[in-house]
């Protein structure tokens, strides 16, 4: 596909669209990871890319992710705008150190003096009977750490649209794709130039008035599919696509939650201390008066994901099991 | 029949097995029978096979998602490898680990460690309680050579060396990560003379020619064994097959697989055998057709595992309800 | 001081205490880290424990926090019970690869068969002016880790008591020291031997019938120090040692607040996605019907910690802080 | 008067300034107006000064939480680092960052990091986007040989030397990591050695002999500034004080602090310029008096200062509020 590409294309497509036109426009610009050029990626999102750019600006790097996420941080600090790609969340957990005591702090530790303008890149989630050790959902978990924004597209315009803006914040910016979205498609809405999507916003992806259903990223798709089953039973489910999880669009939460005075939060990462934790508490906090009923949350099971698929697939939230929670919020009264 | 020609006939049969092990697995998956990542040893046989000759009952094994063949090897059964594969209970880690987690606690199989270095820190680890309990074990530890560019391998290297601890580290330098070739991952691609820095004995091997894999490999746990601290082995091997199941191989030419492919350690060593003299016309066959025969086994055994129940989805995350 | 010292002693003498008696009983404990032997420990808590042992069971390690790490699970697999002191929670990020990868999900990737029966110990928190990358609280983060046992000791009895049963636990237990804590002293209770202390549940420290203010850790003495100041208004608080991060005594939080119907949660962690949004959410899921008013949160504010000491003071919760939202929950009528 | 004798001047002027700062930082440890860790460069001030000889105003320098003298050397106001530990916002950092972490972007000091080996990625990252944008400038980073034990280190070391990069690491080898000796933390002691392993030039240097140091670090610099690659300099030093102000140096003999005073870099070199006739007999006096001077300003400056606002607290989190 090109840069200007419209009609219907996959989430694979739209990102490496976006990656094309941010090289394209910027020389400052390049990408950085395991993989990125010759093997063409990991999950194909830059094939081509080293053919038009070249190798100094698709760099692949040794298995090093702490060197090279420290390296991006030390060429934004020089000037240039890396995008890093992190194969998989579950490699960053080595690049943790310069992610939290470099990336997100080096900025305040300077006094201001120095910002970090890097985006990483990385693929998040479960769902592909990878098990344990490769099934991570961690962006909600990464969003605890101050001066780091955190980005999950859900949609094929998010995932062309959001590394733009990415690149143009001053500070540190980590872009969450989750695995299963990469081969799903759309149709990329009409645009011009660079199609920037506004990142500071959640976005109402459908609307209703009895419920809202709180989600973003992997589970989006779910939790639209949920609200399909749950209109058949006249249930009007309003799902709220929170595309930012640093900083949550708080606005947004309350607002819709003021409109359906019920609330059900959906992620995938598991349920202690997950994101979906931060937004009951902030409901609580913002809209206690108004709610009908306790704030829900539909979360992964708290276990290392298991390979075998019908384990998996009931560790994860699941268009069923969205549905049921909606359920029993819409029929609990306060 | 000579005690030699025995061992030889395993060795072969050792590798057979895995060959058509694997070969199995890959018709299991388009079968959509295996899921998640696969990786495939094809081609690298006579690394697992060589070493394993060298260790006892109560040594150590740690390897890496590419551990179908380091598994068999080491006596794990083919069926509850497959059953794994397949997700059932039956499976070497109750269907909860698959391809990339095979674990055997009875034969100190530690795993099946999917992230890449991951698993050095841990066979340092149970090398140093063989020491403080001043048992006479040697835990093998199996990784890439992608992984020597990793902090985990620099600081294992290094805690090994340090405090002399029993580990054979073995490098399988298949001279891919990936698509990385090792020229594009180490400044120095000599990976045993950056072992040697460490202060560590290490030898290069050709890790096509499992005879000398095996040798390599007893003398270097002997020494480890005789309190002679940390060795460490690069198998010089190949991969015949793509990384994974999802991997168009546009990092490397067709001509450069099958120039390695004339170098297939089964071939290789049937032609030693054959001029041992010690194949007979229908040798070959026979174990061709055991080891068929034992994979048919195998994966019936896995056809006829049983899923977990749902219920016990929670299970096996602390020992309380394990 | 000896293993059944009694009588007032500081937390670390209480820690040091409880590491000997440990080494002392077992012969498969060991103590590994950075400069616990010959140095002394970076906060003296192991002084001493060098010239008993011997260099074999009091190990000084290389800085290779994901090695020393890593070597004690397998460690543990081969059958000893190591305790590994990461200096600080700040450099436990180049260790979480192994932390979150390993220790916490061999157990689960080997189906049952491979337990890991290790200890780790961290100094945790802030409030010593030791700025961005040294100030860290991720006590609370952790604890989404499923897998893991997370305690966080804030008295000396518990200093003393939370070692053994611990090192008991047939599953990885990280064990947070805030570094505000050592110097502190209290009066050992009387009590034999290990004198363990249940490491299931958390415990009341002052009972009230107002308002929990549930916390743990650094903040306890905080905490109760404000009670101590509403008291003097009327305010009759309840404060709930959490004790145990995870799993979370959910029953006793919900039980306090059955009584008090009202909670403030106050922990040094960031606030967004810290362990008080959990608590808050699970009190909503379990008490919403009871509650009089909305949870109340007191946490770190959202920076990476600065060393001006006036604003490091600022960032932290503080007795003012903890009383002037509890102020504001009792105000609130639902 | 010679340029060589003004150099030679210029050279003890800033040792000697280093020296007297922190000395000063003492007693105000003491008299609590500085708080957190301290760390101190005492004995070790040929090392920053003979190194910053060899950079220009382009150039970028990573340093550790014992930077004092890297400041000071860089050029960074006395003044401004005095505030920074008083926690005031003419601080360097602006108060946010205390002793360890002085930063000044106009002089391309980036810090100022407590992470051990934490700045070395960092700087490879500089050097890289130089290196991207073809300019001929130096990234030197210092850090410990404490450091080399971690993976940062090793990850670091072969990305630069697999790009080429124009860094030049410098290893400040004081002997000690907090209470451990390098022996204790190293399989192979000769960290050059072990630098040198990652196919990258590296020198051992008299890190008590403030010329050999700048020798040393002039030529590498040249070399790496010339397209050379990344360059290695181990500094042989010694810490004369604690490691922090809460150190009780269990781990060390006095009588090896005291042998290592000897060679107490300051005095060495005021006999060197001696025996050059190069001090007349007020020099040192006048020396000590001018620095003296400016560390009375520096403290007035810190007294000085003025407190930021606690309303601003958030500020320097994100770009929008700094
Ligand atoms: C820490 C980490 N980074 C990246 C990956 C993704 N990955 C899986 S295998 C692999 C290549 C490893 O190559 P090598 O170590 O040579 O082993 P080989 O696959 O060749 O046997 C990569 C990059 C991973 N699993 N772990
Ligand atoms: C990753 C990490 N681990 C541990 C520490 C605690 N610590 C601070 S300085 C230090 C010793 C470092 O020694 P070295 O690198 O030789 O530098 P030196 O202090 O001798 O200048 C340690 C262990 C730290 N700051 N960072
Ligand atoms: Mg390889
Ligand atoms: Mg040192």
């Amino acid at each position: 596909m090109t840069t200007t590409a419209t009609g219907t294309v996959t989430y694979r497509e739209a990102i490496r669209a976006a990656l094309r036109d941010a090289l394209q426009r910027d020389e400052r610009v390049f990408l950085m990871g395991e993989d990125v050029g010759r093997y063409g990626g990991c999950f194909a999102v830059s094939k081509g890319l080293l053919d038009e750019f070249g190798p100094e600006r698709i760099r692949d790097t040794p298995l090093s992710e702490s060197a090279f996420v420290g390296a991006g941080i030390g060429a934004a600090l020089g000037g240039m705008r890396p995008i890093v790609e992190i194969m998989t969340v579950n490699f960053s957990l080595l690049a943790l150190d310069q992610i939290m005591n470099n990336a997100a702090t080096i900025l305040h530790m300077s006094g201001g003096q120095l910002n970090v303008p890097l985006v990483i890149r990385m693929t998040t989630g479960a769902g592909r009977q990878l098990a344990a050790q490769h099934s991570h959902s961690l962006e909600g978990w990464f969003a605890h750490i101050p001066g780091l924004r955190i980005l999950a597209p859900a949609t094929v315009d998010d995932a062309r649209g959001m590394l733009w803006p990415a690149l143009e914040d001053p500070d540190p910016v980590l872009i969450f794709e989750h695995g299963t979205l990469y081969n799903s498609s759309g149709v990329l809405s009409e645009g011009e130039g660079d199609r920037s999507v506004d990142i500071e916003h959640a976005v109402v992806r459908r609307a209703g008035s009895d419920v809202s259903v709180i989600t973003y990223g992997g589970t989006l798709d779910k939790s639209l599919q949920a609200a399909e089953v749950l209109a058949g039973e006249g249930v009007d489910v309003e799902v709220l696509d929170l595309r930012s999880l640093r900083p949550l669009d708080t606005d947004a939460i309350l607002g819709s939650v003021a409109r359906t005075r019920r609330a059900v939060v959906v992620d995938e990462g598991w349920r202690s201390g997950g994101i979906s934790a931060e937004i009951s508490a902030r409901i609580t906090e913002g809209a206690f008066y108004e709610l009908d009923a306790p704030v829900s949350r539909v979360c992964t099971a708290e276990v290392p994901i298991p390979y075998a698929k019908h384990l998996e697939d009931a560790a994860l939230p699941q268009v069923a099991t969205i549905a049921a929670a909606v359920r029993e919020v819409v029929r609990a009264d306060g | 029949m000579s005690e030699n020609q025995e061992h030889d006939l395993h060795l072969l049969h050792e590798m057979v097995r895995i060959r058509r092990f694997e070969e199995r697995c890959i018709e299991l998956y388009s079968a959509t029978k295996i899921r998640g990542f696969l990786h495939l040893y094809i081609g690298e046989e006579a690394v697992a096979v060589g070493v394993m000759q060298a260790l006892g009952p109560d040594d150590a094994v740690v390897a890496t998602y590419r551990e179908h063949g380091h598994a068999l090897a080491r006596g794990v059964p083919a069926g509850s490898i497959m059953a794994e594969m397949f997700g059932k209970v039956e499976g070497c880690s109750h269907g909860r680990g698959g391809s990339m987690h095979l674990f055997d606690a009875s034969r100190r199989f530690y795993g099946g460690n999917a992230i890449v270095g991951g698993g050095l820190p841990v066979a340092v680890g149970l090398a140093l309680a063989d020491a403080m309990q001043h048992r006479p074990r040697v835990t093998v530890c199996f990784f890439g050579e992608g992984a020597v560019a990793e902090g985990e391998f620099h600081e294992s290297m290094n805690l090994a060396a340090l405090w002399k601890l029993p580990v054979v580290f073995c490098c399988e330098n298949n001279l891919y990560a990936m698509g990385t070739a090792l020229s594009r991952s180490e400044s120095e691609t000599d990976v045993a003379l950056k072992a040697a820095s460490f202060e560590m004995p290490a030898w290069s091997v050709d890790g096509m020619d499992v005879e000398a894999v095996e040798r390599a490999a007893v003398s270097a746990v002997d020494a480890v064994r005789g309190g002679g601290g940390p060795h460490f082995l690069e198998l010089r091997t190949y991969r015949f097959r793509a990384h994974s199941m999802y991997d168009p191989e546009l990092y490397r030419a067709k001509e450069e697989v099958d120039r390695w492919k004339e170098r297939d350690p089964i071939p290789a060593f049937i032609d030693v055998m054959r001029a041992r003299d010690e194949l007979g016309s229908g040798t070959v066959d026979g174990i061709e057709a055991a080891v068929a025969a034992e994979i048919d086994d195998a994966v019936a055994f896995a056809e006829a595992g049983t899923d977990e129940p749902v219920e016990d989805l929670t299970r096996f995350v602390t020992s309380r309800r394990a």
